[in-house]
């Protein structure tokens, strides 16, 4: 069978592209589906590893963190309309009143 | 197993509900009824964890704990939730969808109060997000503001980047330990204290939690949300979630990572006098005295953290009660600023920054009482004696003496010097400069929430004996739990 | 009861006048004149029954003390020194008052003005009563006080304010060196009392510190690598405060400027009483002087040198009261000089000096007065205006000459025929040159030998300008009143007899001081503890030295015959702002320039006093340096807040990655 | 038996919450008379109470606060503190007599901060738990901080907020000094207290001196910036020069810094680990302030900077008496603080009335108001002379003790300080020609001197100073014993 370690290498890549991703991207969508990869790149994890413990736990965590990551991106994208609705765009740049 | 013991939460959760179902079916110009009713049910399920104050007991087999550490923080958390919910009844006045914003901060309420009894990371993890979602929608309350959106947009950002990252932490936690049960991670955590998982796991947490205390560098979305939100939910967010921050905080690392106690206390040490130092400067400058008040409470957080350095019992306990200190200061200090800002806004609709410090320009003359108060909780942030503040911080400071961390003491009383720079820059102009215009009426549920925040401070200040001492008992929890 | 239980009422009530003066002065006629005038006459009385008293009965010293803090006390010491010195006082100052209800009868404030002069009536007495050094160092500033006020009487007169202030703080000078002293005699006796005094012992009182005065003869302090004894250094701070109070060189400075003043001041203050107080501290502590041989010769040659310096600007002055306060100066540094000799003759010294001291309060007294009553009657100083005011002043007149007469000191030697002013200064003179006997230091008497010509010449020039020939202005003029002559006449008696009729008693009385149930000191023991021995006695000194002094006064007054009575010499060619000589004397040796100008306005004022101002500014500026540097690093930290959330997120990555690598680091270093 | 102590620690903060609802001038004034009054008689009271020939803390109270951390509420006074209180409670009514006529804006809140700036300095005084002590200290900063910043100078808020900062900087660094002496007694103990006079006695048994000397140099340092001494003094110009006349003599009244010095640090000072380097270093201060201020307020043109510079020279005899550790020269040092707070309170009364009546306290353009202002001519000339040390009056006793006590042990500190004395006499004496005396400046236009108020009160401390001047046994007698007792400590230890 397939040594843990790749289950985590794998994780740890996806959850990288979703770092990269979030800290270059410049509309709120492609930074919410970053944040959705990095999401899932930790519940890979919590799979991985519940399966290596032959323990049920981690794969119920899982389940939870997919239901939030469900409500979370409820919750952007309704932040994000209503910022399109104001300001007519959801490029990140051109929303920063506050600063300093 | 008892269901009666989470009539704490029972009461806020039904309440929450029915203020959303009632609300469907009023007239906006009756939706007042609905902070009447919210109000209520904190207060009733605030006297019901007094009631039960002293109960131990675990429920859903060892998932919650009830004990003295979480009796605490959840009592910090009603209070504070009270005051927002007080403070609101004037803020939602003529909102349509009043419901809701009694509904989220009832939700967060709770969230924040699973933490506080969450004995496994599961559950501190799903209470942990309830909390952050629910006040990610209140920081975005007012859909026509672009600075409210502005904020919950950052808010929410970093605070999902957060959330994944604890989640990783968490699963290299799992991983090693094979449990997410924290007394189970504490029995066997040996495994990471060898494997290099360890220090990331730790950082990962640290960063997860450390967004919501507000710690540099994960702080950057503070002051943006404080200053953008509503200052009403300003209040439930410095007052209430950064408590949540902490206590979850505690339960993680003093209680289930104590075998890597070397390694964060480091990083404890390192966040908290950059933190304080940063916020303190920071703050100097700032016009806007909601941003200010956000950095200071930046420094608040360093100064807190300390106990995580120090880890004696005092030193925990100095934080923990310095933790209910800053929930009146802070939760204060922002409704004081919510007063104002309607004073402003009913001046004139289209005002830029209600928040500006210019608007406080003798407010002493205009609005004497809230003047009055909040001059009490910036001398108390500032820690001036016989105020909540000096108590906690004699406490914390002390204790860190004690244990021979002179530098960080020294360290911290520097930097309360330095904050008396920009507190007294407030009390100057609330009281010394000249104002042109006249007073004004001061809303009533305004002033009710500020006067109980100003009692509690003074309370803490002159009888501290039994809250210091009830915050040891909940010190000796972790320690007795940890070590 | 006995007559030395009133003693203490002898300062009392003067200080009674002076409160009752002040506030109800204003009401009275005359500013309340009666009261001081009532007061003082009451304290003469009783100091002259209890000098006769003494005189009768040399052993009834009065000698009280009171507890007043710590080991400090007040108390009252009526030794024969003291009980001269009150009877002259009290005596002088009720003329003087009397005198001045005329003098000032035209002058706005006359209440204030008697207030003050019974205030410092009260004090003098008080600090002549002292019976411990500090209850007199504290008389002694209240005098310098009173002359303060009085200087700058009429303080709308800048200059008047202006000579008030340079009094005060010239003599102030001396004043800190005498504080100096005590302190370091106080701290002395507490080492040797081992740091516990008993109680009932107070440690300033003269009998404690005669009675060590082996201990502090033992006691030496490194001063620049010279060994001193502490005597002598007490002995000498106690002299520099003597220096500046009774005017010797170089603090000298204030007593001309103080003629700002009313001429009554002058008289009382700056003539008669204040200014002997120098002498009157050296008398007090003659035991100490007398262990300290060293400091012995310092005040004799200060004192010879003074009276010798001061003459030769006397010769110069065309005012009338500056002419008299060099007169004055110079009779002081006499005075001094007779102390000095103790060296010499022992406590002889002090009954020489103290009577000189007398005689000149009576004539200097009479001097002032005569030159105020021609003062109020013409209304200048400026003797180049005057002139044959004898005409018009035929009572003034007569007593300014018998005044000088006794100044010059005019008699017949070996016989008791003479002016008082003769005895006195001739004794001085002799021990002089008996000290340059026994001691082989010549150059005092030389110098008092010469000081003698030049008074005269003063003297007589100031008489001859003022009173002889006709008048160069038109000034109007008259006699005084009653309440000014008859002063005058007493006074000018005096000064004719006193000296003849009490040279002898005197002596032996006064010199006796030291030998008493208070205090008894053994004359010899003492010089021998300043290593040195005392002549015994030496008896006569040659004719010429006998017959000299008054040799040099007829000379003198021969020589201003000639020059300004006959005018047979003329002066143009010497008194002219050419002839460097004249010039230096004219301008007072620029002291003004020296030490006015510039050691206290250029070197202190604005030396010294920027200098700290700057530095004050640093300090200032380095306070502020620290704040400033938190504001600015938080304008600069701020920017970090960009605004833009993948900013956040990044600082968010880069902490979690930057903590790692810290932990790390951080546990290797702990490792 | 009636807790007085309480009593004139509350009563001045009560009377000051009560001025605070007055609404116009006449009610806030006579409820400040009340108030400071009541203060007068209990003082008073107490004073006639007191036994002088004990150094024992007297009319003690105890009362648990907070056990948990050994906090107490525990007042005592002894004769340190005695004369102290006795000079705040004299003074402060004559103060309010002072202002009693002036019109300001605000005068509810102007009495509230006066009464409440003596309840807390009283409180400092009396308070025998560091807590209480610090508690009180930190108090006395808010009133003066509001009292400057309202009804101050021109540069009012400037020199407030660097007032406030800067003192409570020096608080926040001895409050350091006292949690190191609070636990280094609890690590000893094992139970934790903050009651002085306990830790105080505990200092000696701690082990290591360098902890030691930390604790005594952050306590001394807090203690220092408040009297203030040389390096540490520039906030004082500022605030004592912006202050409103009232203001002003508060920050007189404020003798807290040197009472620290007294009952704290003098008690701790032979069991350091160097008393020697500590008896210099205040030795240092002490003798440069007095030569350092006195040569500053030379260099004033302003006549109330020159009287704030004149202090700093004044309290310098303080830490220099303190550091003569002479019986004589200590109590000469505590008297020094009584007769500075009354000579002062007249200097600054006189500054306010000049600067109120003729609009300016530039003394080159003051000039012959002796003719117009008789009154004040005479009780400023006496006060003048008090503050340059003229016998008969307070400020001799005080410096003859301490220059003759210190010299015993520190001659050549004193010789400094010695030097002082001449430029100290100078600047008094050319305010005084330059202001009071000469010719009328008649750009000042009319003038009008002190009011049969302000006639009252300074007449009343003006004879206070000369009677104490006279006759300073009432008070300093029980000094003696205190200083006798301290001194008797350093012979225990052979310093």
């Amino acid at each position: 069978m397939i040594p843990i370690a790749l289950y985590l290498a794998v994780s740890a890549i996806i959850f990288s592209i979703g770092l990269y991703g979030l800290m270059t991207q410049r509309s709120g969508i492609r930074i919410l589906m970053c944040v959705e990869l990095m999401l899932n790149a930790a519940n890979l994890n919590l799979v991985a590893f519940s399966s290596y413990h032959h323990d049920l736990t981690g794969q119920v965590f899982a389940l939870f963190s997919i239901a939030l990551a469900a409500c979370e991106a409820a919750i952007g994208f309704a932040i994000l309309m209503a910022l399109y609705r104001l300001k007519d765009t959801i490029s990140l740049d051109h929303i920063n009143i506050l600063r300093w | 197993m008892d269901i009666m013991l989470l009539a704490p939460e029972l009461a806020i959760v039904v309440t929450g509900l029915a203020v959303l179902l009632i609300g469907l079916f009023l007239p906006t110009d009756s939706k007042k009824v609905l902070g009447y009713l919210a109000s209520l049910g904190v207060l009733v399920a605030l006297a019901l964890t007094v009631s039960s104050l002293g109960t131990e007991a675990t429920l859903f087999n060892n998932t919650v704990t009830i004990d003295a550490l979480s009796q605490f923080f959840k009592i910090v958390f009603l209070v504070v939730s009270l005051l927002f919910a007080i403070a609101g009844i004037k803020y939602t006045e003529g909102h349509s969808n009043t419901e809701e914003f009694y509904a989220l901060g009832l939700f967060a309420t709770i969230g924040m109060m699973f933490v506080a009894s969450a004995n496994d990371l599961m559950l501190l993890f799903v209470a942990f997000e309830l909390a952050s979602l629910a006040t990610y929608a209140l920081a975005g309350f007012e859909k026509k503001n672009a600075k409210s959106l502005e904020a919950a947009m950052k808010y929410f950002i970093i605070g999902s980047l957060s959330a994944a990252l604890m989640l990783l932490g968490i699963s290299y936690v799992y991983g090693a330990t094979g449990t997410t049960s924290i007394p189970d991670i504490a029995a066997n955590s040996g495994v990471l204290v060898s494997s290099p998982m360890g220090i990331v796991a730790v950082v990962l947490l640290l960063a997860g939690f450390g967004f919501k205390i507000a710690l540099v560098p994960f702080h950057m979305w503070a002051p943006d949300t404080y200053q953008g939100s509503p200052s009403v939910v300003s209040a439930l967010l410095a007052a209430g979630s950064k408590k949540m921050g902490i206590v979850a905080a505690l339960k993680v690392f003093v209680v289930a990572l104590i075998a890597l106690k070397a390694d964060w206390q480091i990083a404890f040490a390192i966040l908290a006098v950059i933190t304080m130092t940063y916020g303190n400067v920071v703050a100097l400058k700032q016009t806007s005295v909601k941003r200010m008040l956000a950095y200071s409470s930046l420094a608040q957080a360093g100064y807190i953290t300390m106990a995580f350095v120090v880890l004696t019992p005092m030193a925990l306990g100095g934080g923990i009660f310095y933790a209910l200190s800053h929930g009146f200061m802070k939760a204060g200090a922002f409704i004081a600023t919510a007063a104002v800002g309607y004073m402003v806004l009913s001046e004139n609709k289209d005002s830029a920054d209600p928040d500006h410090i210019d608007n406080f320009r003798g407010l002493g003359k205009r609005m004497p009482i809230t003047a009055l108060c909040m001059t009490i909780f910036v001398f108390a942030l500032a820690g001036i004696p016989l105020t909540a503040g000096y108590m906690s911080k004699f406490v914390l400071f002390s204790s860190t003496i004690q244990s021979g961390f002179v530098w960080l003491a020294v360290i911290a009383i520097l930097n309360s010097a330095i904050s008396l720079g920009y507190y007294a820059k407030i009390v100057k102009y609330m009281y010394f400069l000249p104002t042109d215009s006249e007073k004004v009426s001061e809303p009533f549920p305004y002033t009710l929430a500020m006067i109980i925040a100003a009692v509690g401070v003074l309370v803490l200040g002159f009888w501290s004996e039994p809250f210091i001492h009830w915050a040891m008992e909940a010190a000796s929890v972790l320690i007795t739990g940890g070590m | 009861m006995a007559v030395g239980d009133l003693a203490f009422l002898i300062p009392v009530l003067p200080a009674l006048a002076f409160v009752l003066t002040f506030f109800f002065g204003k009401k009275l006629p005359t500013g309340g004149a009666i009261i001081p005038i009532a007061a003082i006459a009451t304290s003469f009385v009783i100091s002259l029954l209890i000098t006769l008293n003494l005189l009768a009965n040399p052993e009834e010293v009065v000698s009280q003390s009171y507890s007043w803090f710590a080991m400090l006390n007040i108390g009252i010491l009526v030794d024969p020194l003291a009980a001269v010195m009150l009877t002259m006082v009290t005596f002088v100052s009720l003329l003087i008052h009397i005198y001045s209800t005329g003098y000032m009868s035209h002058d706005k404030a006359p209440s204030r003005y008697f207030a003050e002069t019974a205030l410092f009536t009260a004090s003098m007495l008080g600090l002549i009563l002292s019976d411990n050094i500090l209850q007199l160092f504290v008389c002694w500033e209240l005098v310098g006080v009173c002359s303060y006020l009085l200087i700058g009487f009429w303080f709308e007169k800048p200059s008047a304010a202006t000579a008030a202030k340079k009094a005060f703080l010239t003599t102030r000078i001396g004043d800190v060196m005498f504080l100096t002293g005590i302190i370091v005699l106080f701290s002395d006796l507490f080492k040797i009392f081992n740091g516990n005094v008993p109680d009932g012992v107070y440690i300033l009182r003269f009998d404690e510190i005669f009675a060590h005065i082996p201990d502090l003869a033992a006691m030496n302090a490194n001063i620049l690598g010279m060994e001193v004894s502490h005597i002598t250094l007490i002995t000498l701070l106690f002299f520099g405060g003597a220096v500046g109070k009774s005017g010797q060189f170089p603090l000298h400075v204030w007593l001309p400027d103080a003629m700002e003043g009313p001429t009554t001041v002058s008289a009382l203050i700056h003539a008669a009483t204040m200014v002997t107080a120098g002498v009157y501290l050296v008398a007090r502590t003659f035991p100490m002087f007398i262990a300290a041989p060293d400091s012995l010769m310092v005040v004799a040659y200060v004192g010879a040198f003074t009276a010798l310096f001061a003459g030769t600007m006397g010769i110069v002055m065309n005012d009338l009261k500056r002419v008299l306060a060099y007169s004055t100066i110079s009779q002081l540094g006499y005075m001094m000089l007779g102390l000095g000799v103790g060296a010499a003759v022992g406590s002889e010294a002090v009954g020489i000096a103290l009577f000189h001291l007398i005689n000149h309060a009576f004539f200097k007294a009479l001097l002032f007065l005569c030159a105020g009553s021609v003062i109020h009657a013409v209304g200048t100083h400026d003797m180049r205006q005057l002139g044959g005011v004898a005409k018009v002043m035929p009572v003034t007149a007569v007593t300014m000459i018998v005044a000088s007469l006794a100044l010059t000191g005019i008699g017949i030697p070996g016989t008791s025929i003479g002016t008082s002013g003769f005895f006195s200064k001739d004794a001085i003179i002799e021990s002089a040159y008996l000290m340059g006997e026994t001691t082989g230091s010549w150059i005092p008497y030389i110098l008092a030998i010469a000081a003698a010509l030049l008074t005269s010449i003063y003297i007589f020039r100031l008489v001859f300008m003022t009173f002889y020939g006709k008048p160069r202005t038109d000034y109007g003029g008259h006699e005084s009143p009653a309440s000014m002559t008859i002063p005058l006449s007493i006074l000018a008696l005096l000064a004719l007899v006193f000296g003849g009729l009490t040279s002898k008693i005197f002596n032996t009385f006064v010199s006796e001081t030291f030998v008493n149930n208070f205090v008894n000191m053994n004359i010899h023991e003492l010089a021998t503890l300043g290593g040195y021995h005392l002549a015994e006695h030496a008896g006569e000194e040659p004719m010429l030295v006998l017959w000299l002094p008054l040799i040099m006064a007829l000379a003198g007054l021969v020589i201003t015959f000639l020059i300004y009575g006959l005018r047979i010499v003329n002066m143009d060619s010497l008194v002219s702002r050419n002839n460097p000589i004249y010039k230096l004397l004219y301008n007072r040796y620029y002291q003004n320039a020296i030490f006015t100008n510039f050691i206290s306005v250029k070197v202190i004022y604005e030396g010294f006093a920027f200098a700290g101002r700057a530095v004050d500014r640093g300090f200032d500026w380095t306070v502020k340096w620290f704040s400033d540097l938190a504001i600015e690093s938080g304008e600069s930290l701020r920017q970090f807040q960009t605004g833009a959330v993948q900013n956040y997120a990044t600082a968010v990555i880069t902490g979690v990655s930057l903590l790692v690598i810290l932990i790390k680091v951080v546990m290797e270093v702990l490792q | 038996m009636m807790p007085i102590l309480s009593m004139i620690v509350l009563i001045p903060l009560i009377f000051a919450a009560l001025a605070l609802f007055t609404k116009t001038k006449e009610q806030a004034r006579v409820v400040a008379l009340a108030g400071t009054v009541i203060v007068l008689l209990l003082t008073v009271y107490m004073y006639f109470n007191f036994d002088s020939t004990i150094a024992d803390n007297q009319f003690e109270e105890l009362a648990q606060w907070v056990p948990s951390l050994g906090i107490t509420y525990h007042l005592g006074v002894d004769g340190i503190a005695m004369p102290l209180i006795l000079l705040n409670a004299i003074v402060l009514p004559l103060l309010v007599l002072f202002t009693w006529n002036d019109d300001r804006k605000s005068p509810n809140k102007f009495y509230a901060l006066i009464l409440a700036t003596e309840g807390a300095v009283i409180g400092v005084f009396t308070a025998l738990d560091f807590f209480l002590f610090y508690v009180f200290w930190e108090l006395t900063l808010i009133p003066l901080f509001f009292m400057v910043s309202i009804w101050g100078g021109p540069n009012k808020h400037k020199a407030a907020i660097k007032f406030f900062i800067y003192t409570h900087v020096a608080s926040l660094v001895m409050l350091l000094g006292i949690f190191g002496l609070y636990f280094a007694a609890w690590d000893m103990t094992g139970t934790p207290s903050l009651d002085i006079p306990y830790l105080i006695n505990q200092f000696q048994f701690i082990g290591s001196g360098l902890t030691k000397d930390m604790i005594f140099l952050a306590l001394l340092f807090g203690f220092i910036v408040k009297i203030p001494s040389f390096p540490f003094h520039s906030w004082l110009p500022d605030a004592y020069t912006e202050a409103p006349t009232a203001g002003s003599v508060l920050f007189v009244m404020l003798k807290i810094g040197g009472y620290g010095l007294f009952k704290v640090m003098l008690p701790m000072l032979p069991f350091t680990a160097s008393p020697n380097l500590m008896i210099t270093i205040m030795a240092v201060l002490g003798s440069v302030s007095v030569l350092y201020g006195a040569f500053l307020a030379l260099s004033q043109k302003d006549l109330k900077r020159m009287v704030a510079y004149s202090s700093v020279s004044h309290m310098g005899y303080v830490t220099l008496g303190a550091a003569g550790l002479v019986s004589l020269s200590v109590s000469g040092a505590m008297f020094q603080q009584f007769s500075h707070g009354l000579i002062m309170s007249i200097m600054f009364m006189s500054c306010g009335v000049i600067n109120s009546t003729t609009g300016t306290r530039i003394i080159n353009d003051l000039g012959g108001l002796a003719q117009k202002m008789p009154k004040l001519t005479v009780i400023m000339v006496l006060t003048f002379m008090a503050s340059l040390g003229l016998p008969g009056l307070t400020g001799f006793i005080a410096e003859v003790s301490v220059l003759a006590g210190s010299f015993v042990n520190l001659p050549m500190y004193v010789i400094i300080a010695l030097l002082a004395i001449v430029i100290t006499a100078a600047y008094h004496l050319w305010a005084l020609q330059r202001a009071m005396f000469g010719v009328y400046n008649a750009k000042l236009g009319t003038v009008t001197d002190i009011n049969v108020f302000q006639t009252f009160s300074m007449g009343v401390i003006a004879i206070l100073i000369l009677y104490f001047g006279l006759h300073p046994t009432p008070v300093f007698d029980m000094m003696m014993t205190n200083s006798e007792h301290i001194v008797s400590l350093m012979a225990t230890m052979g310093v």
